[in-house]
């Protein structure tokens, strides 16, 4: 038999329409975040284990419900369209940018990049991927910006932790070779 | 060997030198110096007047590249001065970085694509309140104000498959040629002679450098200065000779406001 | 296990927002209604067994997952809590494009949306936020929505000349003269 703290986290995701936060849930249940931690572990376990078609998952720091990923064909063909339009190379590449070095300016991106950011900021803040943070203290005042919450939903991320190590990225051996002979800094 | 320079629309000069050196999978010794400079040209060309900065970050790499390919081409180490020798060590090194920063989050865009590929294949429930609980909810609106509604209308219209005009490229240069000629020349007189380094030394940004470049080269046209180099790539000289021009000069000088 | 059709309904149910009704789900799934019925029966009585906190109820002619009746004082809580009470991020979107674009038509707003909007047209007529307004002069005389003084005071707006404006995305036409003049485009 289910207790009714279970009970009361199914019923209150169901009719959730964003991720909801585990102390918010313990507010409402009046038991501790760690109990509700534990109480949505046991349910996401429970629906995997029953081969449920939707799944628990912690996004953006908030439970909710989703499809299962395994049922994408049909649920696509019952969503048809609502999928956003996919991010541009030069897109994701910002993206990655202001997801890694957060809080960062525009100028700050464009010297990375070495182009203008402005466009592709711009496009990425009517996405709502990122968004304005904070200004620089410094002379100038420049409008900081960081990843938002639509951006860890999106990555199907609990927080910016979850993010795969920058370091994962850095070119291995061969690449940084392979530039260091176009450089011509290695000897052949 | 054969080698041809395809000019697909390129996102900056690391994008450019990227995939010369590592698409292409060529050594960048073995390309004509000419097919280089094209291919650099040629970008530059299709942007056209209108981004200045990314134009010179591009001239920026491509002269760095020239210059390390011509002193690979000379006989020996032994003729050079050991600092210009390292100057260039230090900005190829400096290339490289770059380079390896760019590559490094190229490569963590492309895996953000696939964490959002993955992540969009569960859809989330959004199904919200069931019709009794509708009517006990509060103001729906709270905290929203006339900046989110703008946001979400943006949100909603962003993926647009219609062509626009984009204006971003316009960057807006906040000064004239013109004032920077009126500046130089009131500080000029008392100093008589001025290297452009020193002249330049506290503009914050390579814009300003380079306006400031065209108004001591207007300075130089009005006659009002004299330009000395020693050596190609050495110390720039600024010498002012004080030729007296009156005011409507200062106002026939071109604006390059953007 | 449970069969692909029955996780299929699952999934579906839970990304819909509003009731499906049967024949649609057989078709997204190419089974027969009956089957369908058969499967969301099975699915409803497994649920009661396992002392879910939600249902699955045919209402209006559809199936659709609801929070279990018997924890409405949780979910209360948590409306009144304040905490559900935003309107989600799609309500929020479809709001903006009937404020910036009115009057508009369900029809345009599904367009610019990608995605059937009548849930969320619904949910903001039923709040008092938009209206009906007219009706489209053309053939098939659809209805057309505005915003209501009601949006206004919420928003603390005057009139509807006091939303942000959004017009500097796109370029005006002595923009785009001076730019084309810019790029050697026109004729001089």
């Amino acid at each position: 038999m289910a207790d009714e703290a279970t009970r009361a986290v199914e019923a209150i995701l169901m009719v959730a329409e964003e991720p909801i936060e585990p102390h918010l849930l313990a507010e409402l249940l009046e038991v501790s975040p760690a109990r509700v931690e534990e109480l949505c572990a046991t349910l996401a376990a429970a629906y995997e284990a029953d081969d449920r078609g939707f799944v628990l998952v912690k996004v953006a720091g908030g439970y909710r419900f989703q499809s299962h990923p395994d049922l994408a064909p049909y649920v696509e063909r019952f969503v048809l369209g609502g999928q956003s339009a996919r991010l541009s190379a030069p897109a994701l590449e910002t993206l990655a940018i202001v997801a890694y070095r957060q809080p960062v300016s525009r100028a700050q991106v464009a010297a990375i990049r070495g182009v203008n950011a402005d466009a592709v900021m711009r496009t990425l803040q009517q996405r709502g991927y990122v968004d304005e943070v904070a200004r620089d203290p410094g002379p100038g005042q420049a409008i900081l910006y960081g990843t938002t919450r639509l951006f860890l939903e999106k990555l199907g991320l609990n927080s910016l932790a979850d993010l795969p190590p920058v370091a994962d990225f850095v070119p291995g051996r061969e690449t940084v070779e392979a530039l260091e002979r176009g450089l011509g800094v290695a000897e052949e | 060997m054969p080698y041809e320079v395809s000019t697909p629309v390129y996102e900056g000069p690391f994008d450019l030198l990227l995939h010369l050196i590592t698409r292409e999978e060529v050594d960048l010794w073995e390309v004509p110096l000419a097919a280089i400079v094209d291919a650099y040209l040629a970008e530059i060309e299709r942007m056209g007047v209108l981004d200045l900065e990314v134009a010179t970050e591009f001239l920026v790499v491509a002269a760095t590249l020239v210059e390390l390919k011509c002193r690979r081409l000379l006989p020996g180490p032994d003729d050079v001065e050991l600092d210009e020798e390292l100057a260039l060590f230090e900005a190829r090194d400096l290339l490289l970085a770059r380079l390896l920063e760019c590559k490094t989050f190229r490569d963590a865009g492309s895996a953000l694509a696939r964490l959002a590929a993955a992540a969009g294949a569960s859809h989330p429930r959004t199904a919200g309140l069931e019709a009794p609980f509708l009517e006990i909810t509060p103001d729906l609106l709270a905290g929203v104000g006339p900046l989110d509604l703008r946001a979400a209308y943006l949100r909603a219209t962003a993926p647009r498959p219609a062509p626009r005009v984009e204006l971003d490229h316009v960057a807006p240069v906040r000064i004239s040629v013109a004032e920077v000629v009126e500046e130089l020349a009131s500080v000029l007189p008392s100093a008589g002679r001025m290297s452009f380094r020193r002249l330049t030394a506290g503009l914050p940004t390579r814009l300003d450098v380079i306006v400031c470049f065209l108004a001591v080269l207007e300075l130089y046209k009005q006659g009002r200065v004299e330009l000395d180099q020693a050596v190609t790539f050495g110390e720039l000289d600024v010498r002012w000779t004080g030729a007296p021009t009156g005011a409507g000069d200062l106002a026939a000088v071109d604006t390059y406001d953007g």
